[in-house]
């Protein structure tokens, strides 16, 4: 994401390549071809969601590639007085300085904000808002903090956040609240499960105060619990390299400090057929006419939608493998 | 009423056939000459230029006014202020740097700064190159380079006496400065 | 100051140029002496008793074209309570109110609060970078509270509810243009918005322990109200400054302000009567007045320069009272 | 609002809170939108554009759309401090949103939501200035806003203004940049929305573009969108643009004018 700096003449060489016919880039992959993608969810045992992926890295010594672990924690909220009724998602992405050498702490701190604010600006919109993040309405909500951390970046950083973040929802599981109400000595009446009836009772309560405290107990243990709804709309990213009237996927350091801008497209699939734009950025200087604007978002489509079927057939066998492990582990405790 | 004036990215019609060569201001896209300042376009010399008076960043070979701001042994620092005559606003400056090898173009390696320049004096100097993140390279191995107006020790305007001597009216007494060469004198 | 005339720096202009080119070439110069020697370009123009903008210093007109023209407008900020623009010369600054409730002080329950600041942002001058205050923009928000809190708003007129909530008036001024002279810009910025607030009707309901205000036009019997402004009370600022012991200037500007030994700020009320005072630095030095060999001065100059500039302020308040007057009613 | 405390400004008291009127209830996304009274769907707010205000910067210009209101100052070529050496130069936009500017107070200082604003605007601009005439040197536009609504119409008019600005302060420029923002109510397509408009609305977009050369510089879409609106917006947006352009130049001009 932060090109590193490379010469003119690799520069020249690497948008060479890409433009020439057959194209030819460093790695010998076509300009569609990702890297190899490693993901593994549940890393990250207090979390109640987490997922650890990897763009890019050595299949023999486990080196190099994009690598981000992101990791879900929920809280309650007491939601008194404000505006939001059924849970709240807060995202925020922060880059280890191992990953960024060459960036001083004030354009590390820029980074940071930057990635968050795409993240959290197409995550946390009310279009993709799950339902069960409510407990007890207008009293308390889950609030469900999402965390990543890039702690090595070999390019193309923003897909990885994107699929990272889809993992990591993807294996949440909130813990089911049940309403609690403590009843006050004096009330005689059988008080109905909707809190806010008010009978001026006579008790010792300072008056203002609601009548019946309530609460919410866990019956699950902490990290069981359903899924959180409509899990499968969280959206995926693909950031189109541009260089000139060509485009490429997936592009390395030196491939992203050669490509003059960049067009980066976040897609949720509602039905599996069309997809709706749940974020369009353009970074970068390069010129782009409108026509070829519009055919990128159209092109754009076809590649969302691969990587999110191959993305949800991983999470799947993701879930058979930790089932196993789990059925192991059960039989193994006598 | 619009005269000629051109505004960014306008095209602007050429008069004959053979496309002239590009000055500052213009510039040449998909075979259509266009604008890249707001001004009128004309010739000077060959090339289509539209010019601005506008403060720019010191360039190689463009002559700059500054003031010494410090000096050490191997070179004086120097705050530019003025760049080919056009003056930065109140507050802008650049930095240059006058290494004592290119103090004068005779006898280099027994330049004594403390001989040729002293802190607060005016210099004229030609850029040589953009030299490094810090400063400019500034050179003042010319007649007409050099120092152009110092203050003595009393506090007087001094004058030049010779290339490398000023003299101050109040008290009378010589300093060695490396000076340049007042205009006008043949 | 001896003022020798320097070697002539720039090459002298080459013949047979248009004159607009020539005049073009003669302001370029210009603009290189003043860049190069800033204190010897403004003694020169002295010497002709005129100021580099063109304003003149001389004694005997009746003074007021040694001001900037001011200009203010009022209300222009929607979303707030109260706003003013005040441009004097080019200097412009935007002034607007916003105003929140608060629980008041446990040492004074009836009061509310008048926060005022200035911000001289990166945008109004080369010489501000972005990032926090800075010293400037410090001392003129301190100088700012001390005249504003000169009782000319009872702080009592904003309390909502003893004890419980009161209304606190945040007064921010944005410099947008800087060119000499900010104080009094934003004081008179600063005196228009808070003369143009409308504070919505707020009543305090203590059994939910929280203030309610009834939008402006919508009950008629709670209706918003201005605020309480002693209007003999209400200052104004006239700066003046000190060059070389020589020449007072009035409504110093940018190009001035750093030349100038001595900084004097007069503070008047609307009857003209003094409210406050400041001279940083030494006033004009009178026996050089007498001394000094080509200053051909009358002994009237000998008044002592404090004295001067509360007359010169107190002719210019008659003029700024009545432009301020028309704008605000 | 919770005011930390700092000692380089006045302070008021620790905590002070907006006034919560009685007549509007805490609706959030009522998605009521209200219909538009003096303009229609696809017309964008008119624009009072003035360059060179600022005397004491080198290029300036301020902007009006009915209620927002923008000032921006171009400083440069400047020598750029304390970073490496590079022969491209550096374009550094920096907004600030003035304390009285919404609704809600702002922070005096650094506001989170500055610098998005930013990030939005330095794109819009990037591709349009020529930066390899100024090596070793940093090009600073700084933004205020002195009354906002609608965060979309002040990326779109900051950017504007930016433009304008870098042209008043004779920067090289390959064409002026104009933006236009739209947003997807319930299925048509709403141009230059104001707050509450934007409120209501499921998706956003600001394009910027150089209508000269036909080039997108910036399209930054929130929100949620079907491909197909995201299309008529671009070309709602584009085709403003243009229009945006022919006023642009007419300031230029006349201040251009009233300069020589």
């Amino acid at each position: 994401m932060a090109s590193t700096s490379i010469s003119k003449a690799e520069k020249s060489y690497i948008r060479a390549g890409i433009l020439a016919n057959p194209p030819r880039r460093a790695d010998g992959r076509s300009l569609h071809d990702f890297r190899v993608i490693s993901l593994e969810t549940g890393v990250v045992s207090l979390s109640n969601g987490s997922a650890h992926l990897s763009i890019g890295r050595n299949p023999h010594d486990g080196s190099g590639g994009t690598d981000i672990l992101a990791s879900v924690k929920l809280e309650v909220e007491d939601i008194e007085g404000a505006a939001i009724d059924n849970g709240r998602i807060a995202c925020s992405v922060s880059c280890s300085p191992s990953a960024y050498p060459h960036l001083s702490s004030g354009a590390l701190d820029d980074l940071q904000y930057d990635l968050t604010q795409v993240l959290h600006q197409a995550l946390s919109h009310p279009s993709l808002h799950p339902k069960n993040l409510g407990i007890i309405p207008r009293k308390k909500s889950w609030l469900l903090n999402l965390d990543l951390l890039v702690t090595a970046d070999a390019g193309n950083v923003y897909d990885a956040l994107f699929l990272a973040a889809r993992a990591a929802l993807w294996d949440t599981k909130v813990p089911r609240t049940r309403s609690v109400e403590y009843k006050s000595p004096k009330s005689l009446l059988s008080t109905s499960v909707d809190m806010d009836v008010d009978q001026d009772t006579s008790s010792g309560f300072d008056t203002r105060r609601v009548a019946h405290a309530t609460d919410f107990e866990l019956p699950d243990y902490w990290d069981e619990g359903e899924v959180l709804e409509g899990r499968e709309h969280w959206p995926v990213a693909v950031t189109l390299n541009l260089v000139e009237s060509k485009h490429f996927l997936d592009a390395t350091l030196q491939e992203e400090a050669s490509c003059g801008s960049r067009l980066l497209i976040v897609h949720s699939y509602e039905s599996s057929s069309s997809p709706t734009v749940q974020s369009m950025r353009i970074l970068g200087s390069e010129e782009l006419s409108i026509p070829h604007l519009k055919s990128l978002i159209k092109e754009a489509e076809t590649y969302t939608s691969d990587m999110f079927n191959s993305l949800n057939a991983k999470l799947e066998d993701e879930d058979i493998r930790r089932n196993q492990k789990a059925r192991q582990r059960f039989a193994g405790r006598k | 009423m619009a005269s000629d004036l051109v505004l960014p990215g306008q095209p602007i019609p050429l008069p004959r056939g053979p496309v002239p060569q590009l000055g500052r201001g213009v510039y040449e896209k998909d075979e259509q000459v266009r604008a890249s300042l707001v001004g009128v376009p004309h010739f000077e010399g060959s090339s289509l230029v539209i010019s601005r008076l506008r403060p720019q960043p010191p360039a190689p070979n463009s002559v700059v006014l500054g003031s010494i701001t410090r000096l050490s042994p191997l070179q004086a620092l120097l705050s530019i202020t003025v760049v080919d005559d056009i003056p930065l606003p109140p507050g802008e400056e650049f930095t240059g740097v006058i290494r004592s090898q290119d103090v004068r173009a005779t006898e280099k390696d027994k330049v004594k700064i403390g001989d040729c320049f002293r802190g607060g004096d005016v210099v004229r100097g030609l850029v040589i190159s953009l030299g490094d993140a810090r400063s400019y390279f500034i050179t003042t191995a010319r007649n007409d380079l050099g120092v152009i107006f110092a203050t003595s020790e009393a506090g007087a305007t001094m004058e030049p006496v010779s290339w490398q001597e000023m003299r101050c009216p109040k008290t009378g007494k010589i300093e060695k400065r490396k000076c340049a060469k007042p205009e006008g004198l043949s | 100051m001896a003022s020798a005339r320097p070697s002539p720096i720039i090459p002298t202009a080459t013949a047979g140029k248009t004159s607009s080119h020539v005049a073009q070439k003669e302001a370029n110069k210009a603009a290189i002496f003043q860049r190069l020697h800033p204190r010897i370009y403004l003694e020169r123009f002295l010497e002709e008793k005129i100021r580099p903008d063109g304003r003149s210093i001389a004694q005997n007109d009746e003074g007021d074209n040694a001001w900037r023209n001011v200009e203010v407008n009022v209300g222009s900020i929607t979303t707030a309570s109260g706003s003013a623009l005040v441009r004097i010369g080019n200097t412009t600054v935007v002034c607007g109110v916003k105003a929140e409730i608060c629980e008041p002080d446990l040492d004074n329950p009836s009061e509310g609060f008048l926060v005022p600041n200035v911000d001289l942002p990166a945008l109004c001058s080369p010489k501000f970078k972005p990032g926090p205050p800075t010293e400037e923009a410090q001392v003129l928000s301190e100088k700012l509270n001390e005249v504003l809190g000169n009782g000319m708003l009872p702080l009592s007129s904003l309390c909502i509810h003893s004890g419980k909530s009161a209304w606190v008036l945040y007064v921010d001024a944005t410099v947008i243009n800087y060119d000499g002279n900010v104080f009094d810009a934003t004081l008179l910025a600063m005196v228009c918005a808070l003369k143009n607030v409308m504070l919505p009707h707020a009543s305090y309901d203590p059994d939910v322990n929280r203030t309610i205000c009834t939008r402006p036009g919508v009950d008629p019997t709670k209706p918003s109200r201005k605020l309480v402004i002693q209007e003999d009370l209400v200052p104004y600022g006239f700066s003046f400054g000190v060059f070389a012991c020589s020449h007072i200037l009035p409504d110093p500007s940018a190009s001035e302000e750093p030349l100038l030994d001595t900084s004097i700020s007069i503070i008047l009320d609307s009857h003209a009567q003094v409210l406050a005072v400041s001279q940083l630095g030494a006033g004009v030095d009178t026996e050089y007045e007498a001394s000094g060999p080509d200053l051909d001065d009358t002994p009237a100059r000998k008044a002592d320069t404090l004295a001067e500039c509360i007359s010169l302020a107190r002719n210019r308040l008659a003029i700024l009272l009545n432009k301020v007057y028309d704008t605000m009613n | 609002m919770q005011s930390t405390f700092d000692r380089r400004r006045i302070n008021g008291p620790e905590e002070s809170l907006p006034p919560v009127f009685i007549s509007e209830p805490q609706d959030t996304f009522s998605n009521t939108p209200v219909a538009r009274k003096s303009r229609k769907v696809s017309d964008i707010r008119p624009i009072f554009l003035q360059p060179g205000l600022i005397t004491q910067a080198n290029g300036s210009a301020y902007i009006e759309t009915e209620r927002t209101k923008i000032a921006c100052s171009v400083y440069g070529p400047r020598q750029s401090k304390n970073t490496a050496y590079n022969e491209k130069g550096k374009l550094n936009v920096e907004v600030k949103f003035a304390p009285f500017s919404c609704e809600h107070r702002r922070a005096p200082l650094r506001d989170a939501e500055d610098r998005s604003i930013a990030v939005a605007i330095q794109q819009a601009l990037l591709p349009s200035v020529q930066l390899e005439h100024f090596p070793k040197s940093t090009i600073d536009v700084f933004v205020i806003i002195l009354e906002a609504d609608g965060i979309e119409g002040c990326i779109a008019s900051g950017a504007i203004a930016a433009s304008t600005a870098l042209a008043n302060a004779g920067i090289d420029m390959y064409g002026l940049v104009t933006s236009c923002a739209a947003a997807v109510i319930e299925a048509d397509i709403w141009v230059d929305p104001t707050q509450e408009e934007s409120n209501t609305a499921n998706g956003t977009l600001v394009l910027s573009c150089m209508p000269a050369l036909g080039i997108v510089t910036n399209s930054w879409q929130t929100g949620r969108m079907t491909p197909s609106e995201l299309l008529a917006c671009i070309d709602a947006c584009s085709g403003r643009c243009t229009d945006i352009h022919s006023v642009v130049a007419q300031g230029l001009l006349n201040s251009a004018h009233d300069e020589t």
